[in-house]
């Protein structure tokens, strides 16, 4: 089932555009943390849809399982207990994976043409087959979300369920997710639903409430509801302004064709040292005296 | 003709071909790496993962051959003060307006000074390539150390790739260099004109 | 459920107590988000423990496991003292209004008519007063003091915020808020709903706690209501259908109460199962039972059944016994049984006291498994160390384990809590030589019947005679055994208003109950169940998803029990008068010549208004129990006792009554009572639940549960903790008097010490699924713990509230 | 797995191999980029009900073959029904991984006996197991049943043989069980769904 190269908007370590002329509506995935209940249905459901089973593991005391993100865990549920009232508790509990980010630092760090694209509708995937393992792809996300597998050294991450997506359908997690915490649609339809949620729970006095669609990276596809927004680092570290490290930009923009153009001009200043001041040559009879 | 002095030993030659070729092929891997315009280098390596794969191992053996090569050549490459007047005049060396520069030993002063980016920049590749070696030690580090290895990692490179482009260049420019590192000897007339002191040392003259 | 799951999003505030449905039912809590976030629904919950529901609720309260009904008690006098109740509902609908006999006492605890010998009650006093006119006397001013009204408000008023705090712990603020949520919708245009599970039935007060809620739920006038009635969140998939089914000794099919040795003589026994009307116009529906149950016979013995044999009514097994679940394992223990057949149950995981239930089963000559999968029950002689210490050799048991199918596999049907029959299909065949549940039963009675045909036996003639007219007799089709259930006509029934006019011809399904007849006419193998599979076909098949009422009623989609009605008790959702009280929440009404709206009414269809007949047709009376006559164990109004294994010395509503510590008729076994433990020993409160993560016992054999919740636990507050010196991952071991668990301490701020009685008593988790066998991490079954006692009406055990030590391993 | 050092080496080897033919030019095509084909394109659809809690949430049931005569029907994926009107199309987590329930490395297979005293099961046909099952039951029901109690009263129950029913079979089964056992005479007789 290829897509076109039309329906692509960006392909890791292709220095052209891509053939730009179809657009696709925008989509994203919205997660309300105030109806999410924690029951990793989400998690359960992409083991299935994407044939993944990781390894069962063991309990550390608390309730997060797999503890972490791994090549066979695309999505899990991070819990944290807080108080933002004192004497309130409040169980936030945050379902984390990839944001698909309109600026994705993965793309841009992946120095291998094709393996991570970004699909006209907003969804950034990853296509093993071309993936080299170098882990680029780690050092570019301001999420930490990829991870390489130990048995083949390939990047895995969450893909939106672009198989699903491309056929008409919902993301798995979204299609199973008992509470409606995760709802999928057109990304404005996605804000506009944002808008209303927002306002119940203003109504409910979180007057902190607000949407999660950080502008550091160009806004995502991917977006949360927030009871506390003004706090994003409350749900387990959630990133208050995520953007792709500076050294990684630095390293993967101007560095790039910087750096090859100054291989270029050495060799370049070279071949012309030689052709106009000429070889360095030893006349004998100069030496003999 | 006139006579030949004996420049490089075999051993020396080996090893510092060793040092080459490794170069190239952790250079033309990491460019593949570094640039998309580069990436059809891959293709020698036998592909994306091929590449990701054998470059550090080229890098390891690049480092041990240069240590090597370094540990030979350290006594010989300090600086010295004929050096630093050497090297202000390296406009008329450039020229090729060579006449009435000072005498030089067995390396000169640009010669010296690449051999210390190299002792430099050949370490530090090891370590920030450390890093960010697949799958092996990367996941040990944060992704904070690791986004700084990369970027000292390019740029360790990239001065080391500037410098052997002026080390092959200042060995096909000046004429009569590369048998030193082929055949291992020099003709008098070379030794007597890049490298009087040096010279003077082989021959007692 | 008296309602249905997505009923619930009708509602205008929910409470969960005593269940945990964002964790337990999360599919079906999607209807109280729903709630939330389209009709500013708000939602409470108040459970021991900071839950996945409390995660999203907008208020939590704690509670000490085991106290419930003294908050609900707090409850009932706080509507009582405000007056925050439905007047016009309570003095129509409900029981408030009659009077009760002078000799019903209530004394320090104890009702009156207690035997402490017996540990039960005589019930005979728990009754209306009964006037000339045969009817129960009534005083509409609900003056009286012996009107059930006067007793209630007389008998909750020793459940004051203070009195709640001192037994359950709950901060008297947040018992307020909750109650003061509660009363809120005591006005006609707001409805609450209740949403509980297995944290109120496995309690030695079990039942009382939901009658408790049931009794707030009809002050405020909530039952019978879209968005209202008292909702039993049921554990597994068919938990309605098979009790419905009544595999179980109390009842036969269609809750048919089963003959015991009393019930000698069929007319006697059916006259008194047939409730005769305690009020003028009422329907007593159970005035019908005979009907019931002459059809259900018909449906068992088919011709062998006869009016001259009274209908095979001696072929009936009578039972002498309660013959549930703790009291097998008990005669089992005893040694008294010698064969035991479980189908699809794992009774060493799930029966409390794994001790006793290991050693009941080494006293069996055979045991046969039926299972999809290796289950423990399966495996309880086999050596699996410290997890299932037995040595093999000493046990004499022949162990059978048959391989069943699984719900993919099969093709029938399931009844959800909301009382929908649903249909299913077999997608694929089942793997290896397993078979179906149907073939397994068939195929051992059929071999059973050969060897009566062939040797004859000790009373072979049920054996002989039972209805197996199915096409293959080894194989009989869901489909063959839906159809019998149904039931047909065997002759024309006829209207009995007009002989003339044939409801059903002979031969033809029956469309419903109301065509049963008590003459051997038809048969029917569950009147509740008449209707499921008609003339029209298979009607729990049906797949309409047209919802014309808004309300989520769904009326084509599966059939629902009694008679496709969707909302039980639904004429109380209209005024005495027949107008709806929300007309927002419209379900049925008075059109001026019948009933008609968007649900099945529950009442016949042109009873009017000015005949009064109540809405709670089965009662003989008409109206919703306030007060519960002789129906339950310990009393007609629930009182707060303290659990079996208590952290109190006393009952701090009782502290003078040692009589009325713990629930005075609950079930205790001789030599189970030296099994409890003690707080000097056992110095804190356990209670046992599951995590969404999994599925009883099932799950643990499921790889993906196990990933995304692979090892066993054990929930503890920080304070505790510290105090025992465990740290967060530490190995600990929780011990009972009956046996111990080890496991990885998990400690939280969703676990809170709460000062009870003066002292301070601290809540340790157990989540409950793991066990020897699966592929989840091994662990301990966690009722190795759970004492040996059960409710005194329904034996359910105490799984909920019992005491521990805890020590870091 | 991560690659051991032996298995390196051998890797490097071949990678020399195939380095070289690469510099020959025989470079790896580059595949198009594209989404993974859709699994359930042509996968047969079942109607089915979820067999864990009371929600009784609808499924819908994947399996691969078109049912075609020679095609054994194999589950490939459960997801929700849609239509269903409770559960949406939504499942829990439990529901979400059913597919892992039907394919447990521990479903039972086939028939199997664990004789008095044994450590372990042998397998047995259904015949021997139905044969073995019904004599035990014949024996007991023969040597215990209770005809007439001590007051005379006609009982006609067998109670040294319990049975405890599933909650979570059909009705159908549910039935059928309790016709049997109510047909034998047993009265000890109970289900999971009392606890």
């Amino acid at each position: 089932m290829a897509l076109q190269s039309l329906d692509i908007k960006a392909r890791s370590a292709t220095t052209t555009p891509t053939p730009q002329a179809r657009g696709a509506i925008p989509v994203a995935k919205l997660i309300d943390i105030s109806k999410c209940i924690g029951c990793k249905a989400c998690q359960v459901a992409c083991m299935q849809w994407n044939d993944l089973r990781d390894e069962v593991g063991d309990n550390v005391g608390v309730y997060d399982n797999p503890a972490d993100l791994t090549a066979q865990s695309w999505t899990v549920m991070r819990f944290s207990e807080v108080e933002v009232e004192q004497g309130r508790l409040e169980w936030l509990i945050r379902k984390d994976g990839c944001m698909h980010c309109a600026d994705p630092g993965c793309l841009k760090a992946c120095p291998a043409p094709g393996a991570i694209v970004q699909y006209a509708n907003g969804i950034v995937d990853f296509h093993e087959e071309h993936c080299i393992g170098c882990g680029y792809c780690v050092t570019g996300c301001p999420f930490d979300i990829p991870r390489i597998s130990k048995k083949d050294s390939k990047a895995y991450k969450c893909t939106l369920c672009s198989d699903r997506v491309a056929v008409g359908l919902e993301p798995a997690c979204v299609k199973t997710c008992p509470t409606g915490a995760i709802v999928f649609g057109s990304k404005e339809d996605m804000i506009h639903h944002a808008e209303g949620r927002i306002a119940d729970l203003k109504e409910r006095g979180y007057a902190n409430a607000g949407l999660y669609d950080p502008a550091g990276v160009g806004g995502t596809h991917v977006m949360y509801v927030l009871q506390h927004a003004d706090q994003p680092q409350l749900y387990a570290d959630l990133p208050k302004d995520p953007h792709i490290s500076p050294l990684v930009a630095l390293w993967k923009g101007v560095t790039k064709p910087l750096m090859s153009l100054g291989i270029g001009v050495a060799v370049l200043a070279g071949f012309f040292h030689y052709v106009t001041a000429g070889p360095k040559e030893v006349e004998e009879e100069n030496e003999t005296d | 003709m006139s006579q030949l002095i004996k420049r490089y030993t075999s051993k020396e030659r080996s090893n510092h071909w060793v040092v080459a070729i490794a170069f190239i092929l952790a250079g033309l891997s990491g460019l593949a790496l570094f640039h998309p315009a580069f990436f059809f280098l891959a293709h020698l390596f036998g592909g994306g993962p091929w590449t990701r794969i054998l470059h550090p191992f080229i890098g390891v053996l690049m480092f041990l051959s240069f240590m090597v090569l370094a540990g030979r050549f350290w006594s010989l490459n300090r600086i010295t003060p004929a050096d630093r007047e050497w090297r202000k005049r390296i406009k008329d060396v450039l020229c090729n307006r060579d006449r009435g520069l000072p005498e030089v030993g067995k390396y000169n002063a640009g010669q010296k000074y690449l051999f210390w980016v190299m002792v430099i920049c050949v370490p530090l590749l090891l370590l920030s390539g450390f890093f960010i070696w697949q799958p092996w030690f990367a996941p040990i580090f944060p992704v904070g150390v690791i986004r700084i290895a990369v970027v000292v990692h390019a740029l360790a490179a990239w001065i080391m790739i500037l410098g052997i482009v002026v080390h092959v260049y200042a060995a096909i420019w000046v004429k009569g260099t590369i048998r030193a590192m082929t055949r291992g000897t020099v003709t008098e007339a070379w030794a007597k004109h890049h490298h009087r002191a040096w010279y003077r040392q082989m021959t007692g003259k | 459920m008296t309602n249905h799951w997505v009923d619930i999003k009708n509602a205008d505030f929910i409470l969960i107590m005593g269940g945990n449905a964002a964790e337990a039912h999360p599919c079906g809590f999607k209807w109280v988000t729903e709630a939330k976030a389209n009709r500013k629904a708000t939602l409470a919950v108040v459970d021991p423990r900071f839950t996945r529901s409390a995660a999203v609720a907008d208020f939590y309260a704690p509670i000490r496991p085991g106290s419930d009904i003294a908050f609900l008690g707090g409850v009932i006098n706080y509507l009582l003292s405000h007056d925050l109740i439905h007047h016009d509902y309570v003095k129509a609908y409900t029981n408030a209004p009659y009077l009760v006999r002078e000799d019903f006492t209530f004394d320090d605890g104890i009702f009156s008519g207690y035997n402490a010998d017996k540990r039960s009650y005589d019930r005979e006093s728990w009754n209306y007063q009964i006037g000339a006119d045969g009817y129960v006397m009534v005083d509409p001013t609900m003056q009286d003091p012996r009107c059930v009204y006067q007793l209630m408000k007389q008998h909750y008023s020793r459940y004051t915020p203070e009195m709640v705090t001192q037994v359950c712990g709950t901060p008297t603020a947040d018992f307020l808020k909750v109650a003061e949520m509660i009363g809120a919708t005591a006005t006609p245009d707001k409805v609450m709903t209740i949403m509980y599970a297995l944290g109120w039935t496995q309690h030695t007060v079990g039942s009382q706690n939901i009658r408790a809620m049931a009794m707030i739920q009809l002050l405020l006038g909530n039952i019978g209501r879209p968005g209202g009635g008292v909702n039993a969140l049921r554990g597994h998939a068919n938990v309605q259908g098979i009790t419905d089914m009544c595999l179980y000794s109390d009842v036969l099919p269609g809750y048919l109460g089963a003959p015991t040795d009393a019930d000698a003589v069929r007319e006697e026994y059916l006259a008194k199962k047939s409730l005769k009307p305690l009020r003028p116009n009422q329907m007593s529906y159970w005035q019908n039972f005979p009907k019931f149950h002459t059809s259900l016979m018909k449906s068992w013995y088919g011709n062998a059944a006869t009016a001259e044999n009274g209908f095979c009514y001696d072929w009936l097994p009578k039972k002498d016994a309660p013959y549930d679940v703790l009291h097998i394992f008990e005669l089992m223990h005893q040694g008294k049984m010698n064969g035991f057949l479980c189908q699809g149950f794992n009774p060493l995981a799930a029966v409390s006291c794994v001790k006793k239930v290991r050693e009941s089963l080494a006293k069996l000559k055979y045991l046969v498994v039926m299972d999809p999968l290796a289950t423990e029950t399966s495996e309880f002689w086999q050596d699996y160390g410290e997890y299932n210490e037995v040595d093999p050799a000493q046990v004499q048991t022949e162990v059978f384990r048959l391989p069943a199918t699984c719900f993919a596999e099969d093709t029938g049907s399931f009844t959800n809590s909301g009382r929908v029959l649903q249909w299913h299909w077999a997608a694929a065949e089942p793997p290896g030589e397993t078979r179906s549940d149907l073939d397994i039963v068939a195929g051992i009675f059929t071999r059973l019947r050969e060897l009566y045909q062939k040797e004859g036996g000790a009373f072979p003639d049920p054996v002989l005679n039972l209805a197996w007219a199915y096409s293959t007799p080894l194989t009989p089709s869901p489909e063959e055994v839906a159809k019998e259930f149904n039931g047909k006509a065997i002759a024309d029934v006829t209207d009995p208003k007009d002989p003339t006019k044939v409801l059903a011809k002979a031969g033809e399904q029956l469309a419903t109950f109301a065509h049963l007849r008590d003459d051997g006419s038809t048969s029917c193998g569950n009147w509740l169940y008449c209707g499921a599979w008609s003339q029209a076909g298979n009607l729990m098949a049906r797949r309409d998803t047209a919802d014309p009422s808004g309300l989520g009623f769904y009326p084509a989609w599966g059939f629902s029990w009694p008679a496709n009605r969707r909302v039980l008790y639904n004429r109380a959702n209209a005024d005495p008068a027949g107008k709806p009280w929300d007309p927002k929440r419209k379900t049925i009404a008075w059109d001026g010549t019948k009933w008609s709206g968007f649900d099945v009414p529950d009442m016949a269809p042109n009873a009017a208004p000015e005949q009064d007949v109540g809405p709670f047709i089965m009662h003989p009376d008409g109206v919703g129990h306030l007060f519960a006559l002789k129906g339950m164990a310990e009393g007609p109004f629930p009182e707060h006792y303290e659990p079996f294994e208590t952290p109190l010395a006393t009952n701090p509503m009782h502290p003078k009554n040692p009589l009325a510590t713990r629930n005075p008729a609950a079930r205790i076994f001789k030599g189970d009572e030296a099994d409890l433990g003690t707080v000097d020993k056992f110095p804190y409160v356990a209670t046992t639940y599951r995590l969404t993560e999994h599925q009883h016992y099932w799950t643990k054999n499921v790889l993906s549960s196990a990933i995304v919740q692979p090892a066993q636990f054990i929930e503890m507050d920080e304070t505790l903790a510290k105090e025992k010196g465990i740290a967060n991952g530490d190995v600990v071991k929780v011990s009972s008097h009956r046996g111990y668990v080890r496991a990885t301490a998990v400690v939280t701020r969703r676990l809170k010490p709460l000062t009870v009685d003066g002292k301070t008593v601290h809540t340790v988790g157990v989540p409950i699924h793991w066990g020897f066998v699966g592929v989840a991490k091994q662990g301990f079954l966690a009722n190795r713990l759970t004492p040996y006692v059960g409710d005194a009406n329904s034996q359910t055990p105490e799984y909920k509230a019992f005491l521990v030590n805890i020590e870091k391993a | 797995m991560q690659v051991t050092r032996r298995q390196f080496f051998r890797i490097c080897a071949a990678g020399v191999g195939s380095s070289s033919l690469a510099a020959l030019g025989f470079a790896p095509g580059e595949a198009l980029a594209g989404v993974r084909a859709f699994k359930l394109a042509r996968a047969s659809e079942t109607r089915s009900t979820c067999p864990y809690c009371s929600v009784s949430c609808g499924l819908l049931v994947y399996s691969l073959g078109d049912k075609a005569k020679n095609a054994k029907s194999e589950i490939i994926h459960i997801e929700g029904d849609p239509d269903h009107p409770v559960n949406r199309g939504t499942l829990c987590p439990k529901g979400a991984g059913l597919l892992d329930l039907v394919h447990s490395e521990n479903r039972l297979k086939y028939p199997e006996v664990r004789a008095p005293s044994s450590k372990e099961w042998k397998r047995i046909s259904w015949d021997e197991a139905f044969d073995r099952i019904a004599k035990h039951m014949k024996a007991d029901r023969d040597k215990n049943f209770i005809t007439t109690n001590d007051q005379g009263v006609t009982v006609n129950r067998w109670n040294t043989t319990g049975l405890l029913a599933s909650s979570a079979a059909s009705n159908e089964t549910g039935y059928l069980t309790v016709k049997v056992a109510r047909g034998l005479g047993i009265v000890a007789l109970d289900t999971q769904a009392r606890i």
